[in-house]
Parts: C-alpha cells; sequence; structure tokens
C-alpha cells in the first residue's frame, strides 16, 4: 500500500521483465495487457461463431478435431445440440465481457486515459495491476469450464435461472460448468470495479493544467462515464452471480420456485422466482451494453474528427450530453429484455417508453458524427473509414431498435434472428469498428510504429461489406419467424430459411478469414514496421506531443500546460491544427 | 476512396432496403383477432424507419463521396450550427416515439390488458423438456388440482393429477395438439414444469414465456381454420430445438366432435 | 482540508444517542400493530434518516465540497430508485402463483 | 492507498523523490478530495448498491410469497438491538481515533482504533452466536424448519452473512492500520478513509436490522 506512489512522483522505470511486463503497475503495460487478452479473447470466440454457423448451415457436418473442445461431444465429430447452445454460451460470454468490455474501456482507457488528461500514471497504479489480473484469472476460469466435468455451460451468456440454477439435473454443462461460469464472472465483476474506480479517480483528480473537464477530449469523456456506469453496473451483476452460486452450491432457492419436477421427482425448492434472476441480470445487462459501446462511440467521435480535419459539430458539449442522458436511461429500460418474460404488463409499457426515448441522444450524437463529415477534408486513412464505417453500422444497427422497443411488435419479433441482428450491429460489430479504428490510430503510438495502410484498407473493405452480409439477412430471417438459439431447423415453417443460414455462414467465414490480414498487419508491424513519427495523423490530443511510444511516465518529466480543448481542426495557419499544449495565443480560444 | 465509400454505402442502404420492401422474407399469414393491429404498427414502424435508416445512410454516403481532402479547398461548417440539428433529431424522433408508443400501447394492450370474454374456451397448457401438452376440462368444465408429485410422463399423467381421489379430475382431457375451434375466444393458463419454456405462434402473433411456479393466462382467438406450429423460444436445455407442437384451428362442428371422441376413450 | 470546521466530540456523542434512540423507536415501532404498510414505511423512514445522520455527520460528507453530496448520493439513489421497478412485478408473482 | 500530494486540489509542489522530480501542477480536483478518499467515497457508492440489490432482491421475493414466516422472538430482537448499539458505539470511538489523529495525538488514536477494533470483535461474536443459536434451532441457508418460505433463511443468512464478511475485513483492516499507524509508515489520512469504510458498514447495518430482523419479528 504504502509505497505504491501517486503517479507523478516515480520517474524510474522499474528493473526486470516482471517488473516491467508482467505485474507491471504501469498503466500503458496494463491497457497492452487488456489489449491482447481481447485480441486472444476475440479470436476464441469469432472460432466458437464460425463453429455454430458451420453447424447451422450444414447439420450433419463433420468438424476435426470438434471433440477435443467440450466433453458435451460430438459423437464423430458431428456437433450435437448441448455442444451447439454451450458454444453459443461462450461465444456471448466471450465476446460480451473479454471483448467488447474489455478492449475499448478497459484497453485504450488504460493506456491513453492518463495521457490525454496529462498524468504520469492511473491513480492507483496497484490497483490497476490487480484489476487487469483478477480479470485474468476471469477469463481463465471461464476457459476452464470447457475442460471440467460435462463441458461448458448451455444456458447463454443470460445464464437464465432455472436452466442455470438447478445444477446438473437440467441438463449436460450445467453441472460444475455453469458453476465455473458464475465464478468467472463474478470475479470480472470485480475487475471492472477496481478499474472503474481508477479511471474515475484518475480523471478528476490527475488532470494537467488547463485541461478543464471542458477540454477533455471526448474519449476521456467516454472512458469516464463508462466507468461511472460500470462503477454501478457491476455492482448489481456481482451480488446477483453471488445469488446464483449460493443456489446452485449451497441449495437456497433464490431463483428457484416450489413444485419444480426434474427427473420425475419434485425438487426441494421453495419460495424462489427465475424473473429475479432476469431483473438482477439485464438490470446490469442493458448498462452493459452501454458499457460496451459507449467508449467506441467517444473513440470514433475522437478520431473522425482527425480524419475530417475539422472539430466535431457541436463540439464535445453536444456528445458528451447525448453520452450523459444515454448513460442515465440505461438504468430505466432494463425490462425491456422482458417484455414477454411474464413481466407485469403494465410496466411493459412503463419501459417501452423510456427505451424508445434512449434513441433521441444516440440520434442526435449520429446526426453530430454525420454533420462532422459534411465539409470536410475527410483523409481516408484505415481509422477514419472505420470511423466512418461505425455510423454506417452503428445507424444500421440502431433503426431495429425502433421495432424492438415496443412491446406489442415484440410480441412477434423476442427471440428471433431479428434481435440477434440488432444487437449484433449495434453493439458487436459497431463497438468492434470503434476498436478497429483505435487500433489503426493509436497502435503508432501504442507500439511506435506504423501500420501498414495498404492491408489496413483491404482489411477495412471486406469487414464492412463482409458483417452486412452477415447480420443484415438476420434481420429478414426474424420477419420469417426464424427461432434464435436453435441448433437446428426442424420446423417446418423454418425448413425453407436454411439456404440464407448458409449464406450467412459463407459470409461469416470468409469474414473471419478476413480478421486475419489484421491480425498479420499487428504482427508484422510490431517487428518490421516502419519507426512512427510522433503525431503521424497531425492531431491535437496530448498523447501526440509526447514520444511514440511514450517514455514510463508519459511525457519525460515535462511541466504540461494546456491551453485549448482537444478539436482544434482546420484553422488558418501553417498547419491546419492546434495541439492542446499549444502556447494560448495560437488561436482565439 | 472517398467516392468509393459513398457509393458501397448507399448500395448496401438500399440493397438492405429492397429486400424489405419487396417481401422477399415476411411475416407469415396472421390468423387471430389481434394480429392486424401488431401488423400495423409494425408497418408504421418500418416506413418510419426505414425512411431514417435510408437518409442516414445516403447522407452519410454523400458526404463521403463529396468531402475528400482536395489541397486548397476549405472546410465547411453546417449551415446554421448544431442547434437547429439537434433541434431536428429531437422533434422528429420525439414525434415518431409519441406516435409509435401511443399505438403501440394499444395494440398491447389488446392482448395483455383486455380482459378474456366469459364465453371463451379454457384450456390448461403444461410444458416440460422438451414437449407441450393441453388439457381440456372435459364435461364437467373443470380442472383437476395440480400435484407436482404425481406427474410422470411414463403413465401419461403430464399435469399431475389425481383422478383417484379428484372427481374434477377424472375427466379431464389431455393431449399432445392444441385443437381449438375457429372465431372462438381462447383462455390459455401456461405453466412449465422444470424450466422457462416460451409458448410462439408466429402465426397467432402470440409469444409468452412459460415460468415454472407461476401460471401465466393469455387468450386469443383464431380466425382461419388450419395447422400451425407452436415452437418454444425460450432456451430451455439441449432439446429446446425439437421442442414443438401443432395447433389445429377446426370449425365449431368438427371441434365439438372431436372433444366427444376424446372424452368417449 | 475540513479539519477546522470539524464538529466536536459533544456533537458526536449527541447524534449517537439520537441514532441509538431511533433504533429503539424502531423496536417500539415494532411491536405497536399497525397496518404491515404504515410500519413498513415508518421504519424504512426512520432507517434512512439514521443512515442520512450517519453520512452527513460521521462520514463528514456535510463538511466535504457539496459537489460530492450532490453528485454521488443522487446518482446512488437513482439506481436504486430505478430498481424499484421490479415490486408490481413482485406482487403478480403472489397472485398468479400454482399454489393459491 | 496513495499518498496524498493532489489533496487540496491546488497547485502543490511536489517534494524530491525518484530521479529527475520536479514542480508538478495539476488542475483542481472538482472534489477538493484527496484520491485515496474520493476513491472509498467510489468504493461505498457501489457497495451501497450491492446491498442494495441484495435487500430489493430479498424483499422481491418476500412480496411474492404466500407462506411467510416470521421467526424472530424477542430475545432475538434484543440481542440485535444490542448488536446496534455496539457497531453505533464502535463508530463513535472511530470517530474519536479520527479527531485524536487529526490533532496528531498517536497514542489516544490508537486507543481509541483499540476499542473500535473490541467492539467490532464483539459485534461479530454476538452475531455468530446468533447464528449458530438458530443453526440449533434446525435454520440453515437452505431449510426453515418453521416450515415457511425457506428463502427467508437463505436471505437472512446471505445479507448478514455479507455484512459479517464486512466487519471483519473492518476489523482486520483496523489491526493492520493501527500496526501502521504506529510504527509510522501510514498517517492521520489513512484513518480518516478506513473511518469512513468503518462508518459505511455501521450505515448498512442500519438497514439490514430493520428489514432482517424488525420485519421478521414475531408479533
Amino acid at each position: 500500500m504504502h509505497d505504491a506512489q501517486p503517479a507523478v512522483h516515480h520517474h524510474t522505470a522499474p528493473e526486470g521483465f516482471i517488473a516491467k511486463y508482467v505485474f507491471s503497475v504501469d498503466h500503458k503495460v496494463i491497457g497492452l495487457q487488456y489489449y491482447g487478452l481481447a485480441l486472444l479473447a476475440v479470436f476464441i470466440g469469432m472460432v466458437l461463431s464460425w463453429l455454430m454457423r458451420l453447424h447451422l448451415g450444414w447439420g450433419s457436418l463433420a468438424i476435426p478435431g470438434l471433440h477435443l473442445l467440450s466433453r458435451n461431444g460430438a459423437p464423430g465429430n458431428i456437433m450435437t445440440p448441448e455442444y451447439y447452445l454451450s458454444l453459443m454460451t461462450m461465444h456471448g460470454t466471450i465476446m460480451v465481457f473479454f471483448v467488447l468490455t474489455n478492449a475499448p474501456l478497459a484497453g485504450f482507457g488504460n493506456y491513453f486515459l492518463p495521457i490525454q488528461v496529462g498524468a504520469a500514471d492511473m491513480a492507483f497504479p496497484r490497483m490497476n495491476m490487480m484489476s487487469f489480473w483478477v480479470t485474468f484469472a476471469a477469463f481463465i476460469t471461464l476457459m476452464l469450464s470447457f475442460f471440467v466435468g460435462d463441458g461448458p455451460p448451455l444456458s447463454g451468456w443470460t445464464a437464465y435461472a432455472t436452466l442455470s440454477s438447478v445444477g446438473g439435473a437440467s441438463g449436460p454443462g450445467e453441472a460444475t460448468g455453469q458453476t465455473f461460469w458464475a465464478i468467472a464472472i463474478a470475479l470480472f465483476c470485480v475487475g471492472q470495479l477496481l478499474g472503474s474506480l481508477n479511471f474515475i479517480t484518475t480523471t478528476l483528480d490527475l488532470r494537467a493544467k488547463g485541461m478543464t473537464l471542458a477540454r477533455m477530449p471526448l474519449t476521456t469523456w467516454a472512458w469516464f462515464i463508462t466507468a461511472c456506469i460500470g462503477l454501478l453496473a457491476f455492482a448489481d451483476l456481482l451480488p446477483a452471480c453471488i445469488l446464483l452460486i449460493l443456489d446452485r452450491s449451497f441449495g437456497t432457492s433464490f431463483f428457484n420456485p416450489a413444485g419444480m419436477v426434474l427427473n420425475g421427482q419434485v425438487t426441494k425448492y421453495s419460495g424462489g422466482s427465475p424473473l429475479l434472476w432476469q431483473h438482477l441480470f439485464w438490470f446490469f445487462g442493458h448498462p452493459e451494453v452501454y458499457i460496451a459501446i459507449i467508449p467506441s462511440f467517444g473513440i470514433v467521435s475522437h478520431i473522425l474528427t482527425v480524419g475530417a480535419r475539422k472539430p466535431l459539430l457541436g463540439g464535445t458539449r453536444v456528445m458528451t450530453g447525448c453520452i450523459l442522458a444515454a448513460a442515465f436511461l440505461s438504468y430505466m429500460v432494463w425490462g425491456h429484455h422482458m417484455f414477454l418474460s411474464g413481466l407485469n404488463p403494465f410496466s411493459a409499457i412503463l419501459f417501452s417508453v423510456p427505451t424508445l426515448i434512449i434513441t433521441i441522444p444516440f440520434t442526435v450524437g449520429v446526426l453530430m458524427l454525420i454533420g462532422t463529415v459534411y465539409g470536410a477534408k475527410l483523409r481516408f486513412n484505415t481509422a477514419t473509414l472505420f470511423s466512418l464505417g461505425f455510423i454506417s453500422v452503428f445507424v444500421s444497427g440502431g433503426i431495429s431498435g425502433f421495432f424492438l422497443a415496443q412491446p406489442s411488435i415484440d410480441i412477434y419479433l423476442h427471440a428471433t434472428y431479428f434481435v440477434v441482428a440488432h444487437f449484433h450491429f449495434v453493439m458487436a460489430v459497431a463497438s468492434i469498428f470503434g476498436i478497429f479504428a483505435g487500433t489503426y490510430f493509436w497502435m503508432p503510438k501504442m507500439i511506435g510504429r506504423m501500420m501498414n495502410e495498404t492491408l489496413g484498407k483491404v482489411h477495412f473493405w471486406l469487414t464492412f461489406i463482409g458483417v452486412y452480409c452477415i447480420f443484415m439477412p438476420m434481420h429478414y430471417l426474424g420477419l420469417a419467424g426464424n427461432v434464435r438459439r436453435y441448433a437446428a431447423f426442424t420446423d417446418n415453417f423454418l425448413v425453407p430459411l436454411i439456404p440464407v443460414h448458409k449464406f450467412i455462414t459463407v459470409a461469416a467465414l470468409a469474414t473471419g478469414a478476413v480478421q486475419f490480414i489484421f491480425l498479420w498487419n499487428l504482427f508484422h508491424t510490431r517487428f518490421w514496421g516502419p519507426k512512427a513519427p510522433d503525431n503521424p495523423w497531425d492531431a491535437t490530443s496530448l498523447e501526440w506531443s509526447t514520444t511514440s511510444p511514450p517514455p514510463f511516465d508519459n511525457f519525460g518529466g515535462r511541466q504540461l500546460v494546456v491551453n485549448h480543448d482537444a478539436y482544434q481542426y482546420g484553422v488558418e495557419g501553417p498547419k491546419d491544427y492546434i495541439m492542446q499544449t499549444d502556447p494560448a495565443e495560437a488561436a482565439g480560444d | 476512396m472517398g467516392k468509393a465509400l459513398g457509393v458501397v454505402t448507399a448500395v448496401i442502404g438500399l440493397v438492405s432496403a429492397y429486400f424489405f420492401v419487396a417481401h422477399t422474407w415476411w411475416l407469415p399469414v396472421d390468423i387471430s383477432t389481434t394480429g392486424p393491429a401488431i401488423d400495423r404498427q409494425f408497418n408504421e414502424t418500418m416506413i418510419e424507419a426505414g425512411i431514417l435508416f435510408l437518409a442516414a445512410q445516403l447522407l452519410l454516403g454523400l458526404f463521403c463521396w463529396q468531402y475528400g481532402d482536395k489541397p486548397g479547398r476549405k472546410i465547411k461548417h453546417w449551415p446554421g450550427g448544431p442547434k437547429p440539428v439537434v433541434a431536428f433529431g429531437i422533434i422528429i424522433v420525439g414525434l415518431e416515439i409519441l406516435a409509435l408508443s401511443l399505438f403501440g400501447a394499444k395494440a398491447w394492450g389488446a392482448i395483455y390488458l383486455t380482459p378474456v370474454a366469459s364465453n371463451a374456451l379454457h384450456i390448461d397448457v403444461q410444458a416440460e423438456q422438451f414437449a407441450f401438452f393441453f388439457r381440456y376440462p372435459g364435461p364437467d368444465g373443470q380442472f383437476g388440482k395440480i400435484h407436482p408429485e404425481l406427474m410422470s410422463d411414463d403413465n401419461g399423467d403430464y399435469f399431475g393429477i389425481d383422478p383417484a381421489n379428484d372427481v374434477a379430475a377424472r375427466d379431464d382431457i389431455m393431449v399432445g395438439t392444441l385443437t381449438i375451434p375457429v372465431n372462438k375466444p381462447i383462455l390459455l393458463t401456461l405453466h412449465s414444469k422444470d424450466m422457462i419454456h416460451d409458448f410462439y405462434v408466429p402465426e397467432l402473433r402470440i409469444q409468452q414465456d412459460i415460468l415454472p411456479g407461476l401460471v401465466i393466462p393469455i387468450h386469443f382467438t383464431a380466425t382461419k381454420t388450419g395447422r400451425w406450429e407452436i415452437v418454444c423460444t425460450q432456451l430451455c436445455g439441449l432439446g429446446h430445438y425439437s421442442m414443438r407442437a401443432f395447433l389445429e384451428v377446426l370449425p365449431q362442428d368438427q371441434f365439438d366432435d372431436w372433444l366427444k371422441q376424446q372424452s368417449g376413450d | 482540508m475540513s479539519s477546522e470546521r470539524e464538529p466536536s466530540m459533544k456533537l458526536y456523542a449527541g447524534l449517537w444517542i439520537v441514532m441509538i434512540l431511533i433504533v429503539a423507536l424502531e423496536v417500539l415501532v415494532t411491536y405497536r400493530h399497525m397496518p404491515t404498510d404504515i410500519f413498513v414505511g415508518l421504519i424504512l423512514i426512520l432507517a434512512i434518516l439514521e443512515a442520512g445522520i450517519g453520512v452527513m455527520y460521521f462520514m463528514h460528507m456535510k463538511f466535504e465540497s457539496p459537489n460530492l453530496a450532490w453528485t454521488l448520493v443522487p446518482i446512488t439513489i437513482f439506481v436504486l430508485v430505478m430498481l424499484d421497478q421490479i415490486w408490481p412485478d413482485a406482487l403478480r408473482l403472489a397472485r398468479l402463483s400454482m399454489f393459491r | 492507498m496513495e499518498s496524498d500530494f493532489h489533496s487540496k486540489g491546488k497547485d502543490i509542489e511536489v517534494s524530491e523523490s525518484g530521479a529527475g522530480a520536479h514542480a508538478v501542477i495539476m488542475e483542481a480536483s472538482p472534489f477538493g478530495l484527496q484520491s485515496k478518499k474520493l476513491a472509498i467515497w467510489l468504493f461505498i457508492a457501489s457497495d451501497a448498491v450491492t446491498f442494495g440489490v441484495l435487500l430489493f432482491g430479498y424483499s422481491y421475493l418476500r412480496l411474492g410469497s404466500l407462506d411467510w414466516s416470521y421467526p424472530f422472538k424477542g430475545a432475538s430482537i434484543l440481542n440485535g438491538f444490542i448488536m446496534t448499539v455496539i457497531l453505533l458505539t464502535s463508530s463513535l470511538t472511530m470517530l474519536a481515533a479520527v479527531i485524536a489523529a487529526k490533532h496528531d495525538d498517536k497514542r489516544r488514536c490508537l486507543r481509541w482504533i483499540g476499542f473500535t477494533i473490541l467492539l467490532g470483535t464483539i459485534f461479530a461474536v454476538l452475531h455468530l452466536r446468533e447464528w449458530f443459536h438458530m443453526f440449533g434451532e434446525g435454520w440453515a441457508i437452505y431449510k426453515n424448519p418453521l416450515g415457511g418460505s425457506p428463502v427467508f433463511a437463505a436471505g437472512f443468512f446471505g445479507i448478514t452473512g455479507l455484512h459479517l464478511l464486512h466487519v471483519i475485513s473492518g476489523v482486520i483492516a483496523l489491526s493492520i492500520l493501527a500496526i501502521r499507524y504506529n510504527n509510522g509508515v501510514l498517517d492521520k489520512n489513512h484513518v480518516e478513509t478506513t473511518s469512513l469504510y468503518w462508518h459505511f458498514v455501521d450505515l448498512v447495518w442500519m438497514f439490514v436490522f430493520p428489514i432482517m430482523y424488525l420485519m421478521n419479528a414475531a408479533r
């Protein structure tokens, strides 16, 4: 405790590999660790989705080595339904928690939040390190469930009781795997709570002279607000997981009602309700969706201004307002996941109105982004392309929210592929595009080498078209009433839809394969990429006023004084932008 | 590059929209009295959302096409600044929301907030891993009491009724297919034996989770005769995908015969 | 910091007695027979009052910068208030129970 | 946790430390708190939500249950009342410790911290005694000997258990604080931040007692 010095105190880098790269207290190393973890997770999750898609397209296809992944088994390497469901569960859990939460928030946030506010490190470096290693432990725990007892759980990333809460009786994977799942998520919550504490404190307390709240870049704002959401949202999932573990391992019945009959005999449970889990889970779950998307929203608005060479329309104030409004609303709407769950019909209406209202701040936000593109001098580097792509996919995903926010329409569309398309577009793909944009934009700073633009552009085009080929058809499947979470389509009204699934599968495999271009680009850059200048993109925020990569204390002990907000682009003069650290008289500001 | 992105974005928008407009894949025929309201709501939303979708994609595409980085060109700011844009967003979307939630609430209420007709035919539904079972009260119009400890698929006592001691239970009819008369209000009381299941008939525009420990009522009226599928849409275990039953909508007279013949044997 | 405006031990002792009295009152209320809703409401109000004293004085929030009180407290309460939307559902739980 | 170089949230000269130390000027913190104090406050907010969620969930099930049992006889309520008083008193002694620390009166501060630790321990002991008494009556986290809803048992042992965990970790934290404060590793600010946590534990009990005990009193 006592020797964890505040950021500005230590200017000497630690000695030795372990202290430098493994148990490092340096926020930059921790950021890279988070990013690496997310990278590992995203490729695991992607491979799982490949297997799922293959099974949906060609049910009887034998996939070599399939039996290795799960005890749920794949006789003759042909996927069984429970195997499919466990893959689906792991895909969802890995992607939502360890990719969409880790990369944009914990990864980039850890690396750049302190730099962008002009601090030498996080407020609590030790705690920061702890938060990563707890998250890492959570990931390992989750991965272990592949190898325990009867394999990973099959109750989906939402782990609905009573499927998840009665133990092995409810199906394969529910014996040990589900317990591991619950422990992993509980650990993850702890890690995120520690991280949130750190983010908030750093943003409020470690800002360099002149870095007023109004001058903070939108990325910092997004990370800060997201940390605030996470601080209270994960504090809700943690007890929920504890209750789930109690139900599973100590025979309590928080989520189990009386009179359930499993394997022919009546269970001893009494007094619980599966609805309670849904309430607790979604009360966390909806804020979680925003934890996943808001950082990307900030990253994109930040990068777009750099690419467009003009300040954001409405400036930091409007965008921050939108994000704040969304953050507050995110706590009022969780019931729209439960319209048909036996929820009180009146509260369904109560929930649907704020859900629809959420579209307002996001619409305004998107309009601000599009308005920024108007009249810009767009530099089409990969980062900018991905930011523009983000706008497109975010719109595509957001629009379908209009349907699902209405209980009356949800009666038909609930639990169909329409929902899958919706949240993949608006949460997964959009957030991933933000991550890609951030990667191409910041990698030069993070590893000191420029990424290959040609490969980057190829990666963008194929990904951009690919995701539309994967997820747009899912809307049509939803319209036709195609139920999600089905391991096979045997119902008469689903059989005609299988060709569409085949198409989606092909698209998914192709788009997934494209991601290896990105991986190669990253790998190649790390070792053989050309050295990066300090400010390759002519950007203004503080991270570009230091070397690439930054020294251990970020600014080489320089005394920073911030004179401008982060979006002084398109100004007169030799260079069309003003760094935040430039002298005050450089602009009428 | 910018022009390419502009074209691609526009094309993506238009192609995506085409399949919605052409109804290549669309909602199945509607066979319920409450369905039309939902379909109307759906179509209205589709039009409004579609316009917003296309407008956004095309605008984005247009700007990408136009505003590449040409040397010497100055940046242009949005005419009138952010205020009108914000106002536009709030007003347009606000109005849309207002309309949608008003009519939407009506359509929703027609199913969930209206009392069931007094002459409704009451059918009890039991869901279990991985099947639906349906129970008719029989001539006496009384359901036998449910005893979970008696539930067993082996002796066909899916509902755990006790005919030996329970008079009301003796004439209960238990079947695996939901057979109903056309144009007659139906009241279903849904309950589950183990997991959360879901009663979904796309053609009826009815979807409702079935929770263990709760008895959830839902009512509808079928307007077309025919045979439709009932599927489970709430993940309930490894057999989830195979959990289904059939909905048989018969003319009143045929239904009466069917019922008589059922209670006969 | 706030040490200058630090209240004296005397004040603390006074508040300590007040809080004990509040708890005693809660116990007293418990054994007065009154309608459940009034009982619950009353006892919760007392608890909140007591907690308020604890936060404001024992935890010094009154003596910190007002920004703290005006951000942290409303946000935390907001989240818990939002959670109140589960009650209509809880009532339904009993009404639709299989065993009534 | 951290030393308080930006405690007042205005410009501060940082003392020589490490290589190439220099004057660091920071932007004012909107709360004017030391970072670690702010962090403790944030932790308290999130922990409050955690307990809030547990109490909400418990009440949710209770509101929805048809067979609730009211197990607590006068003795248990009295015991609970005494526990509450003890916890409140421990808060008072902690305050005394903080004031003593403010006046850099190490001996008095340590004495008061000692009292606090003692009271905390007594609370835990009384609580456990209550528990084992209930176990003796046939209670368990999964079963209710009175035949009512077992959710009461689960809720009671779950929530008070989590609170007890907070108390015990608080006692441990206070002991560490006492030792380290004594040999000058930690300073008066650490005493204050730790006291915040201790008061919070007290605060949670102010809700747990009425909701878990009084509302289940056999009347």
